[in-house]
């Protein structure tokens, strides 16, 4: 490495991260300090910072409440991703009659918005009955198209010889899948957790639309009912913003070593 | 074996980090429960510094929205005035005296609901009495 | 890499495993993909109300849509533009995967810091960038007023040309740790043998970086593309919460005049009109780039 | 290899039931009681308020549950929209500014001008101009739940400063002050730009959105182009800020919080957000008047009952506690804001008087001159006529477009948003007869 380019990758990677990280500090600060943001030139280190701003937004919304249901609701959706995805990927692996049509079906309904699905979906889960439950707010989100590809790949990538030898020990199918396929394809586990997490804790427009009591409520509804309340930039609202952010964050710092880690190591080293 | 399952259960980052959060909520909810009766006491003195009794004080609770008007009390003798049973975060005191005007608005806020406050600088009727908020 | 099977009952048995496996995910899809495009299919012939019996209107949404709609063909325009920013975002992922691939002290934590933003709930993100970009006391203006870039602080959210930049800005500062992290993945599975081998032959990085790397990342920057496509849906709470479709309608996209159009305006047989459209048009593009990148869809190939 | 499906199965079936308990299946299947739900527009703060009504209104009916559903404004579309294609609409409905038209206009509301004439000393307690703003085609749709209208804020220390005495009287008094107290970071003039709450401004200079008979649009004149023009080359100086004509809540009215406006142009609920976010406000710094020539845009709350209400007489009842008497009143004193009920208000404007005696000259203004209302206009998709005026001004204002290609472009749009209503009106009311 010579000695110029270290400096050079060092330097526009940490421009990098200040740009990622400038955002945050500006949410922490007003958070803390909540000034009136019209006073200009912005303050850019926090004055006489409080906290009181979170003790507002703790009683005026039902913080924990909210944070039980998206979690719910989020550990359904990725334990479903996880098991379908994988189900459906490996069926793509092997030759069958209407694999062209299917993959074709896949592709096309990714394009679909959701915001255009959302009357249809609800006609159809009131006749389920899950109005109101978090299985209803989970169920859209249970598969995801991107993710089955990812699993039909790693699948692919698995040496034959593993999987006849299995077969010759006698070993059932679904042992096949969920005992030494999925194993070796964390890669494609590690992608589909991190999306599934993400699309689920941020949905919005689909809770809104079927859930009627307040304590079924989720984050991303806390925050929207907040703004529309409120509807100003006191602190309150950026201690808000904050809370929300919390959970999200930490899940995300304790695990991430998997997560990255099983997103490099690639499917081939498996 | 039983030794380090416990081991890899209790000492991988997950369980520490939610132990840690544990410890720190218990704690924080007895401090609350020990101190959040709602009394608050405070005085109310006059421009020269001597307190004023007969006073009314009125306490506003401040919700996000809108100030609500919450409850009123005398001042003693001495000018000291006690609330109890308050049960909010954000206040506001005035106090008021016929024939002295009305104190200025003063705001206090509270870690939590109902914390028990003793008000150190007294309310006072300043001299140039700026009505109104 | 097929597998055949026997013949008589055991390819009956193996057919009806496959369906079997197959079965939880297209339930899924049909019941919340492909009925909703039908049920809109239909709407966007009739004339539609919440309260009285449909009635036969043939393509008279489609006929006003292309003659008397502009507003339907900026957001169109705008949308396309707003698919633009997806390759930029993809540009700066994998310029920022190369860096983070090198053997660096703290790799990791720049690696952690950039991927941090994607977890984030949009409505937080737009209400940040709501602040960074305003006008009087934004951050950003202050900025590049104090490094004298610009003179006097411009209004990025108001102003009929900067406002979509700005979106645009902010989804790929929301998604560029995930593409990131999803070249990186392809950055590793290139054997390193390969490298060695170009290095006898006397090629420089940057030969190396067009004949090795950047063929065999096609895969990974193919995902990158198909998550971008999806993210603009995604991209409906930014501009909602950020502009609500802007200046004028500077920032409408599809997606949120879909939203307008139904949810404001009642219009539900207009809304799937555009929906309609909406999906074609996204069903071409993906087939163009799956065209395009060796027609396996979303394959991390490594064979 | 023996594939032993039922094994498999078993195992699906498991992980399908675990999620089922871990969802605690907690959607209670609707109990078919009687039940008449209410669906309120952003008023998630009057929880206990709301429990007084339901206790007031089991007094009248003990054995029909209520269920109140909260939305946010801008949401509030999406989840009604939804509940009424389902056959699920919501008994009550709380509507703002002109969105029950395209409801009524549709058959979806009940008409409820046969109650109000058997509760005629209810309906007196009303403004009879105020119980005009819900009547569509001779019908009255709506009651006022609580109703705002513009006024102008003045800052009192930039008057001083500007050697300005009273309040403008005429549009280009206005407009002098406007320029008076512009310097700097400071514009003079500013207003609010959703639910028509800027139509003052045309009213006052004699334009008017569409022709009486509400058939074709009228603003398309000589003067309007004029008034564009000039409102335009005032936003470019800076007389005007250009946040009136892109900000929709919190901009304007943090701005006039700051100190940086001269005059703002806002309905009443202007000011209670700017009391929670600064302290500098009181009589001495900040003045209340009409616009010049009393005109006032509403800003008002009606309750309204669904056509299929299985509860009509019981929603009725409800609408009445919540409209007038006790009921009203505490929910005028919880939002800051006078209700439609006239001795009402008097109530409120008493208490306010000993606990925030700023509001008191406040709530008058919107008391006065409910002759001169302008931006209510019973036409059917008024939302959408909305959509197609305001980005075309926008961008004129904004000196994006001239004003002349603006308003035609605009008016082409609106005429032809009229004219398709009546081509599916009739062919509708033609096939389907008496709906």
């Amino acid at each position: 490495m010579r000695r110029h380019s270290l400096w050079a990758t060092h330097l526009l990677l940490s421009t990098t991260c200040l740009v990622m990280l400038v955002p945050f500090y500006w949410l922490l600060k007003t958070s803390l300090t909540g000034e009136n943001l019209f006073s200009y030139p912005p303050a850019l280190l926090p004055d006489n910072p409080h906290i009181f701003y979170y003790v507002d937004a703790w009683y005026s919304i039902p913080f924990v409440r909210y944070l039980l249901n998206s979690v719910v609701v989020s550990a359904i959706v990725i334990v479903a991703n996880i098991i379908f995805n994988a189900m459906a990927g490996y069926a793509l692996t092997m030759d069958f009659k209407g694999k062209r049509v299917v993959i074709l079906l896949l592709l096309s309904c990714m394009m679909v918005p959701y915001q255009a699905t959302v009357v249809p979906a609800y006609l159809l889960t009131k006749e389920l009955g899950l109005l109101n439950s978090h299985l209803g707010m989970a169920l859209p989100l249970m598969s995801t198209i991107v993710c089955i590809f990812m699993f039909k790949a790693s699948f692919a990538a698995v040496p034959r010889s593993l999987i006849d030898s299995a077969r010759i020990d006698g070993v059932p199918e679904w042992q096949i899948i969920f005992r030494i396929m999925l194993p070796l394809s964390q890669s494609a586990i590690a992608t589909n957790v991190v999306l599934a997490f993400t699309w689920s804790w941020n949905s919005f427009l689909w809770p809104l639309i079927i859930l009627r009591d307040d304590n079924m409520q989720t984050l991303p509804l806390g925050l929207a009912n907040f703004l529309s309340v409120v509807e100003d930039t006191s602190g309150a609202l950026y201690a808000f913003c904050i809370m929300v952010l919390i959970p999200g964050l930490v899940i995300f710092l304790l695990a991430q070593k998997q997560f990255i880690q099983g997103l490099t190591t690639g499917a081939t080293k498996g | 074996m039983l030794h380090s399952a416990l081991y890899t259960l209790f000492c991988n980052r997950f369980a520490i980090t939610f132990g840690v959060f544990l410890i720190i909520t218990a704690g924080w909810n007895t401090i609350v429960s020990f101190n959040d009766d709602g009394i608050i006491k405070g005085r109310v003195v006059a421009a020269d510094g001597k307190p004023v009794g007969g006073a009314t004080v009125t306490l506003l609770n401040k919700e996000l929205l809108v100030t609500v008007l919450g409850s009123r009390a005398m001042t003693n003798e001495q000018g000291q005035f006690t609330f109890t049973h308050h049960n909010s975060h954000h206040i506001w005191l005035q106090a008021a005296k016929d024939g002295m005007g009305e104190t200025p608005r003063v705001e206090f806020r509270m870690y939590f609901k109902g914390q028990n406050l003793n008000i150190e600088t007294p309310l006072s009727f300043a001299e140039n009495d700026t009505k109104g908020q | 890499m097929t597998v055949k099977f026997g013949i008589g009952n055991k390819r009956l048995r193996e057919s009806t495993l496959i369906w079997f496996l197959l079965f939880p995910s297209l339930a899924v899809f049909l019941l919340y993909r492909i009925l909703p495009l039908a049920w809109n299919g239909v709407l966007s012939l009739q004339f539609w109300s919440m309260y009285k019996p449909p009635r036969f209107a043939g393509l008279y949404h489609y006929k006003e849509l292309f003659l008397y709609d502009d507003v339907f063909r900026q957001s169109l325009w705008n949308t396309l533009l707003f698919m633009v920013g997806s390759p930029i975002g993809i540009a700066l992922g994998l310029m920022i995967a190369l860096l983070v691939n090198r053997p660096i002290f703290g790799r990791n934590i720049y690696r952690t810091i950039i991927f941090m933003s994607f977890p984030v709930m949009t409505v937080a993100t737009g209400v940040i960038w709501l602040w960074l970009f305003s006008e009087k006391t934004g951050l950003i203006n202050y900025f590049l007023m104090y490094i004298g870039l610009i003179d006097h602080s411009q209004p990025f959210l108001e102003d009929f040309n900067l406002a979509l930049p700005s979106i645009v800005l902010v989804s790929i500062w929301q998604v560029v740790g995930l593409y990131m992290i999803i070249i990186l993945t392809g950055l590793q599975n290139i054997p390193p043998s390969i490298y060695q081998a170009a290095k006898i032959d006397g090629a420089n990085s940057w030969q190396q970086f067009w004949l090795i790397t950047f063929p065999l990342l096609r895969p990974s920057i193919f995902l990158c593309l198909i998550i971008g496509i999806i993210n603009s849906f995604n991209a409906f709470d930014l501009v909602y919460v950020m502009t609500g479709g802007g200046p004028g309608h500077a920032t409408e996209l599809l997606i949120t005049y879909i939203y307008k159009t139904a949810f404001t305006l009642a219009r539900f047989d207009y809304a799937a009109a555009i929906t309609v459209i909406n999906f074609s048009l996204f069903l071409a593009l993906t087939w163009l780039v799956n065209r395009m990148s060796g027609g396996n869809a979303g394959a991390v190939e490594t064979n | 290899m023996p594939f032993r499906a039922s094994a498999a199965f078993t195992v699906i079936a498991a992980l399908i039931s675990t999620l089922l308990a871990l969802s605690g299946c907690s959607n209670e299947s609707e109990p078919v009681q009687n039940k008449i739900v209410v669906l309120t527009f952003n008023m998630p703060h009057y929880k206990d308020g709301f429990s007084r009504w339901v206790a007031e209104f089991h007094k009248l009916h003990p054995d029909i549950e209520v269920e109140q559903i909260d939305r946010k404004g801008s949401n509030w579309g999406a989840f009604y929209h939804t509940q009424v294609i389902s056959g699920t609409a919501p008994d009550i409905i709380d509507t703002q500014g002109g969105a029950w038209l395209q409801y009524a206009s549709q058959g979806g509301l009940l008409d409820l001008t046969p109650f109000l004439e058997k509760d005629a000393e209810f309906t007196a307690n009303f403004y009879p101009e105020l119980l005009q703003s819900w009547i569509y085609e001779g019908q009255n749709y709506g009651i006022p739940l609580y109703f705002t209208k513009t006024l102008l804020f003045y800052n009192k220390l930039m008057f001083q400063e500007a050697g300005i005495t009273s309040p403008p009287n005429s549009f280009d008094q206005l407009m002098e002050y406007a320029y008076k107290m512009t310097k700097g970071e400071k514009s003079g003039f500013m207003t609010l730009n959703f639910d028509w709450l800027y139509w003052s401004l045309f009213a006052m200079n004699g334009i008017d959105l569409v022709t009486p008979d509400l058939r074709h649009a009228a603003f398309n004149t000589p003067k309007a182009i004029a008034l564009i023009e000039r409102l335009a080359k005032a936003t470019k100086d800076g007389a005007i800020s250009n946040i009136s004509w892109t900000g929709r809540w919190v901009e304007p009215n943090s701005m006039f919080a700051a100190g940086q406006i001269g005059m703002l142009q806002a309905h009443s609920t202007a000011l209670l957000w700017m009391l929670s976010n600064t302290s500098w406000i009181n009589e001495n710094t900040i003045g209340f008047a009409q616009m010049p020539g009393n005109w006032s845009t509403p800003n008002a709350h009606a309750l309204h009952i669904s056509a299929d209400s299985k509860y009509p007489q019981a929603a009725w009842d409800f609408i009445k506690i919540a409209t007038s008497g006790e009921g009203a009143y505490s929910l005028g004193i919880s939002l800051n804001n006078l209700t439609g009920d006239r001795f009402v208000n008097e109530k409120i404007l008493d208490y306010f008087s000993q606990t925030k005696p700023i509001v008191v000259p406040l709530l008058r203004t919107q008391q006065e001159h409910l002759n001169t209302l302008v931006g209510n206009w019973p036409l059917a998709n008024d939302a959408e006529i909305k959509e197609a005026l305001y980005p075309e001004l926008q961008s004129a204002l904004l000196n994006h477009k001239s004003a002349a290609d603006a308003l035609s472009r605009a008016e082409k749009k609106v005429n032809h948003i009229l004219s398709r209503d009546d081509r599916t009106a009739q062919s509708q009311s033609s096939v389907s007869g008496g709906q």
